[in-house]
C-alpha cells in the first residue's frame, strides 16, 4: 500500500513503458499512416517522460534539455511525415501502407 | 497542498494519459483516435508538472497541441475525404503486434520494478526550471541548439517541398 | 649521350601519356620529335665516333676505353648469392663500329617510321606510346655492353611489337601476332639459359668478379678454364653455340625458323612493317656478330660450312618462294628473307670482306627495304589490295610513283651503283675467297638471277603494259583528254604526296650515295671488322687456348 | 692528273650530267630539252675527238698507256691479306681513245637523228635522259682500268637498255622483251662476276694490270684449269652482252625498243662492249678458253646467219646480222686474230649503226612498216637512205673496197691460220663456217636490198588484219601518206656514217687492213698465261700432225726478234704489256706485227699472215656466191623463194622459229623455274609452317585439357555457390513482403527474441 501512496520515479517508468508499449503497437498494426504517425508520437513522449523522470530525481537538467530538444524533432518529424504521406497519398491514392509496397521486388 | 491530493492528481491524470493512448492506438476511426491523442497530449504534459518541468509542459501543450496535432488533422483531412463513413482503419498483423505489446509492457515493468536499482540522488529538481533552462541552452547547449533551429529550418522548407502542391501534368515526374 | 639517344622515345611516352588521347596531332608531333631528337643525336654520335679504335673485345689492358667509345657503365643491380659470389648487373652501354651503323639505321628507321605512322587512324595514343617504347628498346639493343642489359631491351622488344602487330595488324593479325611472339620467346629463352652460363665461366679482369659484360665475354682469356662454358668443356661450348645461334637466327630469321616473317609483314601495318624489316632482322645477325660468334671462335670456325649452306638456303628458298607470290607484300617479305641470306653467306665467309659486306648488306637492307615496305603501303592505302595481278599499267598514270619504285626495286635486285650491290659483291667476294664457302658461294650467285627475276616480274605485271581487266582502279578521261587513274574511295593524291615524298626521298638518296661512293659507312666498320676477323681467326684462338 | 685523263673523266660524266638534268627537268625545258643532250653529247664528242688527236694521231704509239686510279674502299689492315683498298681508276690506250670516239661520235649521231625519229612520243625527254645515262654507263666500260668497275658498267649498260628496249611499256611485247634482256644478260653477269671472283680470291684486287702481272709471276695458286674457269666464266659476261650463243635470243627481240636505240645500244656500242671486254681480259685466257670461244663464235656466227635469211622483219634481220657480226668477232679473239677482232669491232659499230638508222628511216617512212614483204621501190623516192643503206650493206657483207671486207678477212684469215695451228681437224670447223656465214650474209643482206628499194611497192598487198600490228601510239599519222625522203637530221648521220664505212679512212690499201693505222696501233698482247708447257702441249697432239710449221715458225718467229723482245717499251705512265717493238710492221712488209715469247701465239700471228691471201680469195667467192644467189632468187626469180621455202619446208620453219632457242627455253629454263617456285613455295607455307602450326596445335591440345579441368572444377564450385545463393534467395523471398510493418514487427520480434533470452541467462 505504501508503493501505491508515495509517488515516486517508478511509477512516471511505468506509465512511459505502457505509452510505449501502445506506440509500438500502434506502428506495427494499424494501416493508415496517420495513425501509424501517431504511434509514433506516442513513442517519443513516453521517451520524454523517461528523460524528465530521471533528470528530476537526481537533480541534473540533462534530461530537460533533451527533451526539449526531442519535442523539437518531433515537430520537425511530424511535418516531414505528414509531406511524405501527402506525397504518398498523391502517388498511390491511399493511405494504408500494406498497399504502398512498390519496394517488393 | 497534501500528498494525499498530489497523489490522486497524479493517478488522474495517469489514467487520463494512458487510456487516451489506449483509445488512440485501438479506436478504428482515425478522427477519433486523432482527437483522444489530444488528451493524451494534455495528461502528458500534466505529467511533466508533476516532474517539476513546468516549461517543458507547455512546450508540450504548445507543440504537440497547436502543432503536431493540427498537423495530423490535416493530414487527415488531405488523405480522407471527411464525412465519409469508413473512415476506419483495419488492422494486420495483429497477433504479433499483441505479443510485442505485451512483451514490451512486461518486460519493461518487470525491469522497471524487479531489476534496476536507478541512480538515485538525495536531492530533487525543485520548483521552475524555466531560468535553468534559458542558462543551460545559451552556455552549455548552445550548439544543439542552433542544430535544432537549423534542422527545424530545414524541415520546413523540406516538408513545403515535399507537400508542394504540383500543377497537374507535372504528377507523374 | 647513349643513354639519351636510347630513353628519348620513353620521354616522349611519359609525355604522350600526360596528352589526352583526343591530340591526335600533338601526339604525333611528340612522337616525332623524339625520333628526329634521335636522329640528331645519332648524327652527333657519328661526328663524335673514331673510326681508329676497334672495339669488340677490351682494349689490351682489359678496360672497355680505348676501344669502344661513349661508355656510360654504373652498378645497376647487386645481389649477394651467398656463396656464388654476388650477382653484379651493370648498366653499361658503348659503341663500336658494329653498333654505330645500327644505331644510325635505327635512328633513320625510326624517323621514316613515325612519318608513315601518320596514316595509323585507330587508338592513336595507345599506337605512339608502343612505338616509343619499341624504338627505346632497339636502340639498346644496338648500344648495350651489359648481357642482361641485352636481354632486358631485347625482351622489352616484344611487348610493343606483339600489340602493334595484334591490334593494328591485317584481318589475320592474331595469328601473326601469337606466331610471332612464340617464335621469338623460343629464341631468348634460350638465349637466358646461355646468358647465365656464361655468367658463371667469365671473370671482369679488372675486378676479378663474374660479370655480364659483352666485352669481357668476348676476349678467350676471360674464361675461367674448368667452368661450364670454359674453353674445356667442348660439349657444352658446342650446345651453348648452338641455341644461341637459333635463337638469333630466329630473329634474322633463318630458313626453317622463318614462318613467322611473311606473315608478320603481311598483317602488319606499313611502318611496323619497316620497322620489322629495317632494324628488328638486323638485330639477329648482330647479335651473331656481337655475342654468339666471338665468345665461341672456335666453334664457329668449326661450323662456318653449316652457316653457309643455311645462308645459301636462305638466298635461293626465299628467291624461289618470292617468285611464286601474289601478293606483293609477301613477296618482298620473302625477299627480305633471301637478302639477310647474303648477310648470312658473308658471316660465314669468315674473312674481312665477307664480314663488312655482311654488315654493309644490314645497313642497306635496312633502308632499301624499308622502301619498299614503304612502296607497298602507298599502293596498298590507295588500292586496299596487294594483289599484284590486280593492278598493271600504273607507270603511266603514276609516273613519279612508278620511277620511286624502280628505284626501290632495282636497289633491291642488287644494281650497281646502288648501295645493296657492293654489299652482295662483298657478300660474295669474301664467301668466294674462303676455301670453306666457295661451293656455296658460286650456287648462291644464283640468288642474282632469282632476284631479278622475281622483281622485274613483278614490276612488269605491277606497272608495265596496260591496265589488267580486273584491276581495282578506273581510268577517267580528265579535263585534259588524259586518261587519270581512279581508286575507289580514295580522295588523296593519286600519285605519290608530299609527305611519302618526305619519306622515301631521304631513304633514295642514301642509297644511291651508299652505293656510288661507300666509304661513309664502310669507314666506321672496316677497323671493327678487322678486330672481329682478329678475335675470330683460329690463330688467336690457340693463343688464348695457351693462356689458359 | 694527267690533261687526257681529266679530259676522259669530263667526258665521262657529261652524259650523266645530261640524264640527271633530263630526267629530273624535261618537262619543263623547251622541246623537252632534246637540244641539252645534244649539246652535251657534241661537246663529249669534241672532247674525245681530242683525246683520240692525241693519242693516235700525236703518239702514233702501239704501247701508248696511261693511267690514273684512286681508292674507292679501303678495308684497312686486313688479317691475313695486309692493307687492302679497292682502287677505281681510268685506262687510256689506244684502243680506249678510239672506243671513246667512236661511242661518243655514234651516241652524238643517234641523238641528233632521235631529234627527228622520235618527235611527238609521249616521253621524249626522258628518251634522250636515257640515252644520256646509256652513253655515261657506255663510256664507264671504255675506260674503266679494273674488272669491278667494268662490272658495275657492265650491269648499269643491262639498266639502261632494259630501260630504252622497254621505252613503248605500254606494248606487252617491248615489257616481255626488256624483262628477258634483263634476265638473260643477268645469267651471263653471273658468270662474268664468279670468273671476277675467282680473280679475286688469289690476288685480292681487280685491277687489269695486277691481274696480267700476277699471272705472269705464276701467283695464281689454283689449279690451270681454274684459271681456264676464269676466263670462259669472264667471257660468259661477253655471252650474255653480245649475245652470242646460247644467250642470243634476247637481242631480237630487244629491237622492241626505238629504232635509233637499236642502231645506238643493240648494233653498235653496247653488245660489242662485251668483244671489247674479252679483248681487255684476252692476255689472261688459256688457250682451251680461247679454243671455247673460237667455237661459241662459230657456231653464233652461223646460226644467226641461217636465222637471218627467212625473217620478214627489216630490223629483225639486222638484229640476226648483228648476232652473226658479233659472232665473227668473238671467232676471231678465240683464234687469236686479237686486232682484226676489234677492228671488225669497229667498222662493223659504224656500218650496222647505219644500216639501223637507214632502216629506221625507211620505218619512218613507211609509217612504222617493218615487214618488208609489203615494202619495195623506195630507191628512187629516199635516195639518201637508198645510197647509203646500199654502201654500209656492201660493206656488212664484206664486198672489197669497204671497211667490212678488211676487218672480216682479217678475222677469217687468222681463223685459217689458227686452224692449221691447231693442226686442223676439228679446228677447220671454225674458218668453214666463217666463210659460209660471209656467204649467208651476202644473200640475205642482197634478199633485203632487193625487196625494201626495188621491184614496185607492195604497200597495197599487205592484208588488213596484220596492218599496224605492231605500232605504239603513232596511229594518228598511219594510213598510205606519199613516201618520202627523210629531213636533213636524220639524213646527216646516215652520211656520215656511211662515209666511215670506206676503206680509206682505215687503211690505205683496200686489200690488207694489217697496214692501216688500226691494225698498228691495237696489236695482240702477248699473253700472260706462263703456261705454254701445260696448255699448248695440252694439244701437242694435234699439233703434232705439223710438227714441222708449228715448231719452225715458232721457234722462227721467238728467234728472229728476240733482240727486240722487251726493248720497245715506251710509256707515259709507267708499266706496261711487255713486247711491242714499235713501227715493227713496216720495216718488215709482209710479216709485221709484234713478238711473241708463247709459240702458239707467234705460230698463230704468223700463220695468219700466211693464210692472208687465201682469206681474201675464199671470202670474196663466198660473197660473190651469196650475192649471186640474192639476184637470182630475189632480182631475176629464177627460183621462186616461196616455192623454195614450200620444198624444204622443214628447214625452212626451222630457221624462220629462230632454231626454236625461245621455245626451248621457255619449256625448261622459265617453265622450269616457275615450278620449282610453286612448288618451294608450297613447302613452305604447308610443311614448314605446317609443322610451326603442328606444334601450336599440340599445345593447344594441352591447352584444352587443362581448359576442362578448369570448367568442370573450379567452374563447377562457382556455378553451385550461384546455385545455392539462388534457392536460398528464393526462400527469403517470401520474407521481402515490400510492406514496412512487417519489416517492423520482424525488427521487434527479433528483439524482443534476444531481450526474452537475455533475461533467460540472467534468471538462470
Amino acid at each position: 500500500m505504501e508503493f501505491l501512496t508515495t509517488i515516486g520515479l517508478d511509477h512516471f517508468l511505468i506509465i512511459s513503458a505502457i505509452l510505449f508499449g501502445f506506440g509500438l503497437f500502434a506502428v506495427v498494426t494499424r494501416k493508415n499512416a496517420i495513425v501509424v504517425l501517431m504511434g509514433v508520437e506516442l513513442i517519443l513522449n513516453a521517451a520524454n517522460i523517461n528523460l524528465l523522470a530521471f533528470s528530476k530525481y537526481n537533480g541534473g537538467m540533462e534530461g530537460v534539455m533533451f527533451s526539449l530538444f526531442v519535442i523539437v524533432l518531433a515537430a520537425a518529424e511530424a511535418a516531414i511525415a505528414l509531406a511524405i504521406v501527402i506525397n504518398i497519398y498523391k502517388t498511390f491514392n491511399t493511405v494504408d501502407l500494406p498497399s504502398v509496397d512498390s519496394m517488393k521486388e | 497542498m497534501t500528498s494525499t491530493t498530489y497523489t490522486v492528481i497524479f493517478y488522474l491524470f495517469a489514467a487520463i494519459t494512458v487510456f487516451s493512448a489506449a483509445f488512440v492506438v485501438f479506436s478504428r476511426n482515425v478522427i477519433y483516435s486523432a482527437f483522444s491523442l489530444l488528451f493524451t497530449f494534455f495528461g502528458v504534459a500534466a505529467l511533466y508538472v508533476f516532474l517539476s518541468a513546468d516549461f517543458i509542459a507547455v512546450t508540450q501543450i504548445v507543440v504537440y497541441v497547436g502543432g503536431i496535432l493540427v498537423l495530423l488533422l490535416f493530414g487527415v483531412m488531405f488523405t480522407n475525404r471527411i464525412m465519409m463513413t469508413d473512415l476506419k482503419t483495419d488492422v494486420l498483423n495483429i497477433v504479433p503486434g499483441i505479443l510485442i505489446l505485451v512483451a514490451t509492457i512486461g518486460g519493461l515493468g518487470y525491469i522497471f520494478l524487479n531489476r534496476a536499482d536507478w541512480f538515485v540522488t538525495s536531492e530533487r529538481l525543485q520548483g521552475s526550471v524555466v531560468e535553468r533552462i534559458g542558462f543551460e541552452t545559451m552556455s552549455r547547449y548552445v550548439l544543439p541548439f542552433e542544430m535544432a533551429s537549423i534542422l527545424l529550418l530545414l524541415a520546413l522548407i523540406g516538408a513545403a517541398f515535399l507537400a508542394r502542391f504540383d500543377k497537374p501534368g507535372k504528377s507523374e515526374q | 649521350m647513349l643513354s639519351l639517344i636510347v630513353f628519348l622515345p620513353i620521354v616522349a611516352a611519359l609525355v604522350i601519356l600526360a596528352v589526352p588521347s583526343s591530340q591526335k596531332q600533338i601526339i604525333r608531333l611528340v612522337t616525332l620529335l623524339a625520333a628526329v631528337g634521335q636522329g640528331v643525336l645519332a648524327v652527333l654520335i657519328w661526328q663524335a665516333y673514331d673510326p681508329a679504335l676497334p672495339g669488340i673485345i677490351a682494349s689490351p689492358g682489359g678496360s672497355p676505353e680505348g676501344s669502344f667509345q661513349l661508355i656510360e657503365r654504373l652498378p645497376w643491380i647487386s645481389l649477394d648469392l651467398g656463396n656464388f659470389g654476388s650477382l653484379t648487373i651493370e648498366y653499361f652501354l658503348g659503341v663500336d663500329g658494329l653498333s654505330i651503323t645500327m644505331v644510325l639505321l635505327t635512328a633513320l628507321i625510326s624517323i621514316i617510321g613515325v612519318l608513315s605512322s601518320w596514316t595509323i587512324k585507330k587508338q592513336v595514343k595507345g599506337y605512339f606510346i608502343l612505338f616509343n617504347v619499341l624504338s627505346t628498346a632497339m636502340m639498346g639493343c644496338f648500344v648495350a655492353l651489359d648481357f642482361f642489359l641485352f636481354y632486358v631491351f631485347w625482351e622489352l622488344m616484344l611487348l610493343p611489337m606483339y600489340f602493334l602487330i595484334g591490334i593494328w595488324g591485317g584481318p589475320n593479325r592474331e595469328y601473326a601476332a601469337i606466331k610471332f611472339f612464340l617464335y621469338t620467346l623460343f629464341g631468348s629463352v634460350f638465349m637466358l639459359l646461355v646468358m647465365i652460363g656464361l655468367y658463371f665461366s667469365v671473370i671482369d679482369p679488372l675486378t676479378g668478379n663474374h660479370t655480364f659484360s659483352l666485352v669481357a665475354m668476348a676476349s678467350q682469356e676471360n674464361y675461367i678454364p674448368d667452368a661450364i662454358l670454359g674453353p674445356e668443356s667442348v660439349v657444352w661450348r658446342y650446345a651453348a653455340f648452338i641455341v644461341l645461334f637459333i635463337g638469333f637466327a630466329i630473329k634474322v630469321p633463318m630458313f626453317p625458323f622463318h614462318t613467322w616473317l611473311p606473315d608478320a609483314h603481311v598483317e602488319a601495318p606499313t611502318p611496323i612493317s619497316v620497322i620489322l624489316a629495317g632494324v628488328l632482322l638486323k638485330l639477329g645477325t648482330y647479335g651473331m656478330m656481337r655475342i654468339n660468334f666471338p665468345f665461341f671462335p672456335e666453334v664457329f670456325q668449326a661450323s662456318l660450312y653449316v652457316i653457309g649452306v643455311f645462308g645459301a638456303i636462305n638466298i635461293i628458298y626465299g628467291a624461289f618462294c618470292a617468285l611464286a607470290q601474289s601478293d606483293l607484300k609477301k613477296l618482298v617479305a620473302y625477299s627480305s628473307i633471301s637478302h639477310m641470306g647474303y648477310v648470312l653467306l658473308g658471316l660465314a665467309a669468315g674473312n674481312s670482306e665477307g664480314m663488312t659486306g655482311a654488315l654493309y648488306q644490314m645497313f642497306n637492307h635496312g633502308t632499301i627495304t624499308a622502301m619498299l615496305f614503304l612502296l607497298v603501303g602507298v599502293i596498298y592505302d590507295r588500292a586496299h589490295t596487294r594483289q599484284i595481278d590486280k593492278f598493271g599499267g600504273l607507270a603511266s598514270y603514276m609516273p613519279v610513283y612508278a620511277g620511286v619504285v624502280t628505284v626501290a626495286w632495282f636497289a633491291s635486285l642488287g644494281l650497281p651503283g646502288l648501295s645493296g650491290f657492293i654489299s652482295e659483291a662483298f657478300v660474295f667476294v669474301g664467301a668466294f675467297s674462303s676455301e670453306v664457302t666457295r661451293n656455296i658461294a658460286i650456287v648462291s650467285v644464283l640468288g642474282i638471277v632469282l632476284g631479278a627475276a622475281y622483281l622485274l616480274w613483278s614490276l612488269q605485271r605491277m606497272f608495265l603494259g596496260k591496265r589488267n581487266p580486273d584491276a581495282v582502279y578506273e581510268l577517267r578521261k580528265g579535263a585534259d583528254g588524259q586518261e587519270h587513274i581512279h581508286f575507289h574511295d580514295w580522295n588523296g593524291k593519286n600519285d605519290l604526296d608530299a609527305r611519302e615524298l618526305l619519306m622515301l626521298t631521304p631513304l633514295a638518296v642514301i642509297i644511291i650515295v651508299l652505293g656510288v661512293y661507300p666509304m661513309p659507312v664502310l669507314g666506321l666498320i672496316t677497323t671493327s671488322i678487322n678486330q672481329l676477323v682478329e678475335v675470330l681467326s683460329p690463330v688467336v684462338l690457340t693463343a688464348s687456348a695457351a693462356v689458359n | 692528273m694527267h690533261t687526257l685523263i681529266q679530259l676522259s673523266v669530263i667526258v665521262l660524266l657529261l652524259p650523266l650530267l645530261s640524264f640527271v638534268l633530263l630526267i629530273f627537268f624535261n618537262r619543263r625545258l623547251p622541246r623537252s630539252g632534246d637540244f641539252l643532250g645534244v649539246g652535251i653529247l657534241a661537246t663529249a664528242f669534241a672532247l674525245s675527238a681530242w683525246i683520240f688527236w692525241d693519242v693516235i694521231v700525236l703518239h702514233y704509239d702501239p704501247a701508248f698507256r696511261l693511267t690514273w686510279d684512286f681508292t674507292w674502299i679501303d678495308f684497312g689492315d686486313v688479317p691475313g691479306v695486309g692493307p687492302l683498298q679497292i682502287r677505281m681508276g681510268i685506262l687510256i690506250d689506244n684502243l680506249t681513245a678510239i672506243m671513246l670516239a667512236m661511242v661518243t661520235l655514234i651516241s652524238l649521231l643517234v641523238h641528233l637523228y632521235s631529234t627527228g625519229y622520235m618527235t611527238g612520243e609521249k616521253y621524249y625527254g626522258r628518251y634522250f635522259a636515257y640515252l644520256g645515262i646509256f652513253t655515261f654507263s657506255m663510256l664507264g666500260i671504255v675506260l674503266s682500268d679494273n674488272l669491278f668497275s667494268i662490272y658495275i658498267f657492265w650491269e648499269l649498260v643491262g639498266l639502261s637498255s632494259y630501260l630504252l628496249i622497254g621505252f613503248f611499256f605500254e606494248k606487252q611485247s617491248a615489257a616481255d622483251a626488256q624483262k628477258k634482256a634483263f634476265l638473260v644478260n643477268r645469267v651471263g653477269d653471273i658468270g662474268m662476276w664468279l670468273g671476277i671472283l675467282i680473280l679475286y680470291s688469289q690476288f685480292h684486287t681487280f685491277g687489269y694490270q695486277e691481274i696480267y702481272d700476277h699471272i705472269k709471276n705464276g701467283d695464281f695458286h689454283m689449279s690451270q684449269a681454274w684459271l681456264t674457269a676464269a676466263g670462259v666464266l669472264l667471257f660468259m659476261g661477253c655471252v650474255g652482252k653480245s649475245a652470242q650463243f646460247p644467250l642470243h635470243v634476247w637481242l631480237p627481240d630487244a629491237m622492241e625498243g626505238p629504232t635509233p636505240v637499236s642502231a645506238l645500244i643493240h648494233a653498235a656500242t653496247m653488245v660489242a662492249a662485251g668483244v671489247y671486254f674479252v679483248g681487255r681480259i684476252f692476255v689472261i685466257l688459256t688457250p682451251d678458253a680461247l679454243h671455247i670461244i673460237a667455237f661459241i663464235g662459230a657456231v653464233t656466227a652461223f646460226m644467226a646467219a641461217t636465222i637471218a635469211i627467212t625473217q620478214h622483219d627489216i630490223k629483225r634481220v639486222l638484229a640476226y646480222s648483228t648476232v652473226s657480226q658479233l659472232g665473227y668477232m668473238v671467232l676471231g679473239l678465240g683464234v687469236g686474230a686479237y686486232s682484226a677482232a676489234l677492228f671488225h669491232l669497229l667498222t662493223h659499230a659504224f656500218f650496222k649503226a647505219c644500216l639501223f638508222l637507214g632502216s629506221g628511216a625507211i620505218i619512218h617512212a613507211m609509217h612504222h612498216e617493218q615487214d618488208m614483204r609489203w615494202m619495195g621501190g623506195l630507191w628512187k623516192k629516199m635516195p639518201w637512205t637508198f645510197a647509203t643503206f646500199t654502201l654500209a650493206t656492201l660493206a656488212l657483207a664484206g664486198l672489197p673496197l669497204t671497211s667490212g671486207f678488211m676487218s672480216k678477212d682479217a678475222i677469217l684469215a687468222g681463223a685459217l691460220g689458227f686452224a692449221e695451228v691447231e693442226g686442223g681437224g676439228i679446228y677447220y670447223l671454225i674458218p668453214v663456217l666463217g666463210f659460209f656465214s660471209a656467204m649467208l650474209t651476202a644473200f640475205y643482206m642482197g634478199r633485203q636490198i632487193w625487196l625494201v628499194f626495188f621491184g614496185e611497192s607492195r604497200t597495197h598487198l599487205k592484208p588488213a588484219d596484220e596492218h599496224h600490228d605492231d605500232h605504239h601510239g603513232h596511229d594518228d599519222h598511219h594510213g598510205h601518206h606519199e613516201v618520202h625522203e627523210v629531213p636533213w637530221n636524220m639524213r646527216l648521220p646516215l652520211v656520215i656514217l656511211a662515209a666511215l664505212s670506206v676503206f680509206a679512212v682505215y687503211s690505205p690499201d683496200p686489200l690488207d687492213g694489217g697496214k692501216g693505222w688500226f691494225m698498228h696501233l691495237v696489236q695482240t698482247p702477248p699473253t700472260a698465261v706462263s703456261a705454254p708447257a701445260g696448255a699448248f702441249l695440252l694439244h701437242g697432239a694435234s699439233a703434232a700432225e705439223h710438227p714441222v710449221e708449228t715448231a719452225a715458225h715458232g721457234a722462227g718467229a721467238a728467234g728472229e726478234h728476240a733482240v727486240e723482245a722487251g726493248t720497245g717499251t715506251h710509256d707515259s705512265h709507267g708499266d706496261t704489256a711487255e713486247g711491242h717493238p714499235p713501227a715493227h710492221g713496216e720495216e718488215e712488209g709482209e710479216h709485221h706485227g709484234p713478238v711473241y715469247d708463247d709459240p702458239r701465239q707467234a705460230a698463230i700471228s704468223h700463220e695468219a699472215h700466211a693464210a692472208h691471201d687465201r682469206a681474201i680469195m675464199y671470202s670474196s667467192v663466198m660473197v660473190a656466191i651469196g650475192i649471186g644467189l640474192a639476184l637470182i632468187v630475189y632480182a631475176f626469180r629464177f627460183i621462186d623463194p616461196e616455192k623454195t621455202a614450200q620444198r624444204i619446208r622443214p628447214l625452212y620453219l626451222y630457221s624462220f622459229n629462230k632454231w626454236y632457242w625461245d621455245e626451248i627455253y621457255d619449256a625448261t629454263v622459265i617453265r622450269g623455274s616457275l615450278l620449282l617456285s610453286r612448288i618451294m613455295a608450297w613447302f613452305d607455307s604447308n610443311i614448314v609452317d605446317g609443322i610451326v602450326n603442328g606444334v601450336g596445335a599440340m599445345v593447344r591440345k594441352f591447352g584444352t585439357a587443362s581448359g576442362n579441368m578448369d570448367r568442370y572444377v573450379v567452374d563447377g564450385m562457382v556455378n553451385f555457390t550461384a546455385f545455392f545463393v539462388q534457392t536460398t534467395g528464393a526462400a527469403l523471398k517470401k520474407f521481402q513482403t515490400g510492406k514496412v510493418q512487417t519489416y517492423v514487427v520482424m525488427v521487434l520480434l527479433a528483439v524482443t527474441g534476444y531481450v526474452l533470452y537475455y533475461f533467460v541467462q540472467l534468471l538462470s
